[in-house]
């Protein structure tokens, strides 16, 4: 069942969440790069190649995982000369690039470097991360700002253009309205939401570096109310992801308005989830 | 469709089915029938395990043990007891870089372990028996731990706050060892990488880290490595103890 | 361990949260008004009577409950003639009076009535509630709503002032600052979670009525977060709930910042749990 | 410190142990031993019950049984595999309003029940041996349920989408009934009530709703009686049929 989400279309509605899922690493060790999924989600990229924060980057929680990653990787620049073409070669399916940044300057420029390379099949501005110090969330948690964000990206690329909400809002349908505004195509709900974990003797921050941020199951129920409310607010294209586990949570999900669904942290228990799903699915 | 599941993956998770859980002072011994498909791996590989009925929403990296008459995991006893009692259990694996093997005796090569870090030196004791093993524990009721580990010859453990590090500048300074395999937590891995390299020693160190994936998809189990953080289950858990001082 | 959360005196660190303990109803059948709490955090009261929302109003999640209420009760004449006479009767500790309105007169005019009453130790206004159409969550997730209505509460009343935030906000930490700036003397933290339940088939809304909030375990992370932030921003004690089910929960959220802890649906299950928390805590 | 604990409620919950699960069909049985200070109530009052190492969070309300040697409960079969197979699961009760039984006999009362609303039934059979009983279910796998309820005497029971309210109409056109008294689903209750007060005669309707405490405190359970919303737990279970024509 092919489908289309903001102008992409995908040979079925199963897509990774960013961040993730490697696919390099996938196809070395499981012998394809996104077994199971429509395309690849990558990583964000940033504009300079970053270490992302120190050990401890997870904490589990009761029907979660806590990550405080901080956005690793190695920068736009060997992302466009090393890293895309090479994904380009091992992905079965469209690659979308995720797109993060501090500065509405630092989005523009890996977008219009992006819109040059025909490798990128879309684009995904990450305004959600809650786990670095600045930029990102500060920009998705501003109607003004996301607006604003959107429109220049907009301009610099003729692509589809996905915006990866935060259910860490007072009102997500204001955010994705103001995506809308912008020009979007397709808006991305959820990302992790903030959230952290102490030392219990300390009670300083368990993490080694920045912010927390929730996913998994304990987060479905968030996930669904963003998309529901973006739903209801725009005429946007939804993917949605947040805790999906199983065929029923993808159907819920599409139920709730996605037209296609990704899964995150579920695939760190089964790197075969997609593949079950998809036959689950289908019968 | 049954194909595209079969298809997906090389490693699993496959089922495996517990077949008892044993006490071991505070910790307890999991024996599981693996699935055909999973193979046990070299030592210092790990498989991520999670119990789908099971308390913990992740799988945990454990060390598989080869028995006689079988393969088990040790984990503490609330761990067994809330997510690995079975029936079944889903098992990805094996994962990450084991020890290279290629220079080890029993001769010139000194094992250091602690804490669960102890698991891996099972595997290669099977290979070469009575090679030395120094081994730490938390506290004393894990001591019942060291009976999985057959093959090697013991030390008197050491527990906490006694130091593994003590003997093992002793034994070095003997100059008989010209190798050291360690595991463990991350600290202990960089203080054995220190003294070895201060001994013109080698070494590889097993390290530890939180996993959530276990593949390289998360990112979340860096360590300190080439002074910057690595993934642990990508670049690791086992690295050339030189990596850990850069 | 006597303790002081914002001036309010209280025997032991444990309250229950608004709306998810009916001391009256606990007293016919348990014998007790608020076993094991030090008091008793009232079921927020709005200026009329209010049956709630339609069936159903509850959903299980993973971990967690998700709730459609919307705010029943006898309104605030009711409340103060007949209600509050009653609690003081039973009630073993200080009775917090949780406000809620839809507007700031609403707000204003129970705190103001609330003042005269001997049997009121403290206010908590409720700025955070997701469960009703309009008002509540949509002053608390306001920086300028905030710290209006919390100066004009102040006005209104010597009492000690608490007021209860919401996570679904994208910087808890502007919001708490502002309830600083309008006067008050503490913060709770948290309400429930943005989220809904839809029906797999139709895509609607599982709820009979408005919108969903998630409690329990699946919280838990997001409200010690909200606790860390809100340390960070101010000097108020904090009131800390969302999730809690045991003495390591009680800790953590104190080890965050929080002065006092408050049970909610995990007292769902079991009734007795301030109880077995406070011996739990004592041991 | 044990007596906070003993002493903060009268009704627990107490654990109660799960002697063992026998399938009905689609359903379960699952035979319970309370604890000394569990009391299984008057027909009509629920108990909630829930296993901390279970699947849900939250605990459920049901209706106890008496069994021939023992108590028990039905539930489907996933729920009672997920969540009450035991050991040990957490019973709070006897919660809410049953029946009132005073002017109850096999002669002029009759019972209508639904679905889980039939185990309400089993504890009015045992008092009043013979009394007949109208039962639905919604499925034909759900049948081996009508096996607890025991006392009562059978019509053919009615599978969905064939209703209980066919038999009944016919029943009190016989004049001989003077009280109904039923249990299922809210539609079902209303419908019961409905048609009694057509016909002149009194109901009292046990009802069901989705429920997360049992005992007043969440105003989650709520049902639509005297023309408003009010708390299934604390007004009911078991409400007089004319307060849902409200
Ligand atoms: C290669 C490798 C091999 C291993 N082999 C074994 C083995 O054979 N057997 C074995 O049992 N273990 C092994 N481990 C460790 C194992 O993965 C688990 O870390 C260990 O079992 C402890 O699990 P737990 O859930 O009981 O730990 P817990 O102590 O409950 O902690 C679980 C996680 O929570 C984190 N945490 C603790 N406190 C907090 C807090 N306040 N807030 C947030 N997070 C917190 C910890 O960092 C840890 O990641 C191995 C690890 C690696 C990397
Ligand atoms: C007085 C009383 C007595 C009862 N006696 C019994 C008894 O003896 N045995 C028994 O088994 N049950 C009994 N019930 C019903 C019982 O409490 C449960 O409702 C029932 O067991 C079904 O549980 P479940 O978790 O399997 O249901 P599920 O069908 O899984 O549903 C659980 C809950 O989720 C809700 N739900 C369903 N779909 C969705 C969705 N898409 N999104 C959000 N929410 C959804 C439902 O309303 C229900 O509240 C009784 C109820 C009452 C009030
Ligand atoms: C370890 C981890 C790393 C993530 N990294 C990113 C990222 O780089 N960019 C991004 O937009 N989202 C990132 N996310 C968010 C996920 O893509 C997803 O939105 C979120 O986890 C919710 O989905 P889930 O509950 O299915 O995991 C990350 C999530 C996790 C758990
Ligand atoms: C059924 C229910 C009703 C609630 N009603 C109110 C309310 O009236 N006023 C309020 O401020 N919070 C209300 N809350 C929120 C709780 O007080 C609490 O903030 C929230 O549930 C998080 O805590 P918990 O996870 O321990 O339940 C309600 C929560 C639940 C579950
Ligand atoms: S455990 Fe996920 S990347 Fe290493
Ligand atoms: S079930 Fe909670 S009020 Fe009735």
């Amino acid at each position: 069942m092919s489908i289309t989400v903001g102008r992409l279309a995908l040979a079925q509605p199963l897509l990774n969440g960013s961040g993730t899922w490697d696919a390099e690493q996938a196809h070395r060790l499981f012998g394809e790069a996104n077994p199971g999924l429509a395309g690849f989600v990558t990583k964000t990229i940033t504009p300079e190649p970053r270490v992302g924060n120190p050990a401890p980057r997870i904490a589990p929680a009761r029907q979660g995982l806590l990550n405080s990653i901080g956005l690793p990787g190695p920068g736009r620049e060997a992302f466009l000369a090393t890293l895309l073409p090479h994904l380009r070669t091992i992905v079965d399916g469209p690659i979308i690039c995720s797109v993060g940044g501090f500065s509405l300057a630092d989005y523009v420029d890996t977008v219009a470097a992006l819109d040059d390379d025909p490798a990128c099949a879309a684009i995904e501005l990450n305004v959600s991360c809650p786990n670095v110090e600045s930029g990102c969330a500060s920009i998705g948690g501003d109607a003004g700002e996301t607006e604003r964000l959107t429109a220049a990206a907009r301009r610099a690329t003729t692509k589809p253009l996905f915006v990866k909400l935060s259910a860490s809002v007072a009102d997500i349908a204001v955010i994705a309205m103001a995506a809308e505004a912008g020009g979007a195509d397709a808006l991305v709900c959820v990302n992790t939401v903030k959230a952290t974990a102490v030392d219990r003797r300390s009670g300083k921050s368990w993490f080694g570096g920045g912010g927390g941020g929730l996913s998994g199951a304990s987060i479905r129920p968030v996930a669904l109310h963003a998309v529901v409310a973006c739903r209801e607010a725009t005429q946007l294209d939804i993917v949605g992801l947040g805790g999906v586990e199983c065929a029923d949570d993808v159907r819920d999900l599409v139920a709730a308005g996605a037209s296609a669904v990704a899964l995150g942290t579920a695939l760190f228990r089964n790197p075969a989830l997609a593949c079950a799903i998809t036959a689950d699915l289908a019968s | 469709m049954s194909g595209v599941l079969e298809h997906a993956t090389r490693l699993g998770p496959y089922r495996a089915r517990v077949m008892g859980v044993e006490p071991l002072g505070g910790l307890a011994l999991v024996r599981v029938e693996l699935d055909s498909r999973t193979e046990v791996g070299v030592p210092g590989q790990f498989h991520m395990l999670s119990n789908p009925a099971g308390r913990d929403y992740l799988s945990r990296p454990v060390g598989l043990i080869e028995l006689d008459g079988g393969v088990g995991f040790v984990v503490d006893q609330a761990s067994a007891a809330a997510d690995m009692a079975g029936p079944e259990i889903a098992v990805l694996g094996p994962l990450g870089r084991g020890f290279d093997l290629s220079e080890t005796n029993a001769e010139t090569t000194l094992l250091v372990a602690a804490g669960f870090g102890l698991t891996v030196m099972a595997g290669i004791g099977r290979m070469h028996r009575h090679i030395r093993l120094i081994a730490g524990l938390r506290q004393s009721d894990h001591l019942p731990l060291l009976e999985c580990i057959t093959g090697v010859t013991n030390d008197a453990p050491r527990i906490a706050p006694d130091l593994v590090t003590e003997p093992l500048i002793e034994a070095l300074a003997s100059g008989r060892y010209t190798q050291v395999l360690a595991a463990g937590p991350t600290g202990l891995g960089t203080a054995v990488a220190r003294i070895c390299a201060d001994h013109g020693v080698a070494s590889q160190v097993a390290l530890e880290a939180p996993m959530a994936c276990g593949f390289g998809a998360c990112n979340g189990c860096v360590v300190p490595l080439d002074g910057t953080w690595l993934r642990c289950c990508i670049e690791g858990p086992v690295v050339d103890g030189a990596r850990l001082l850069a």
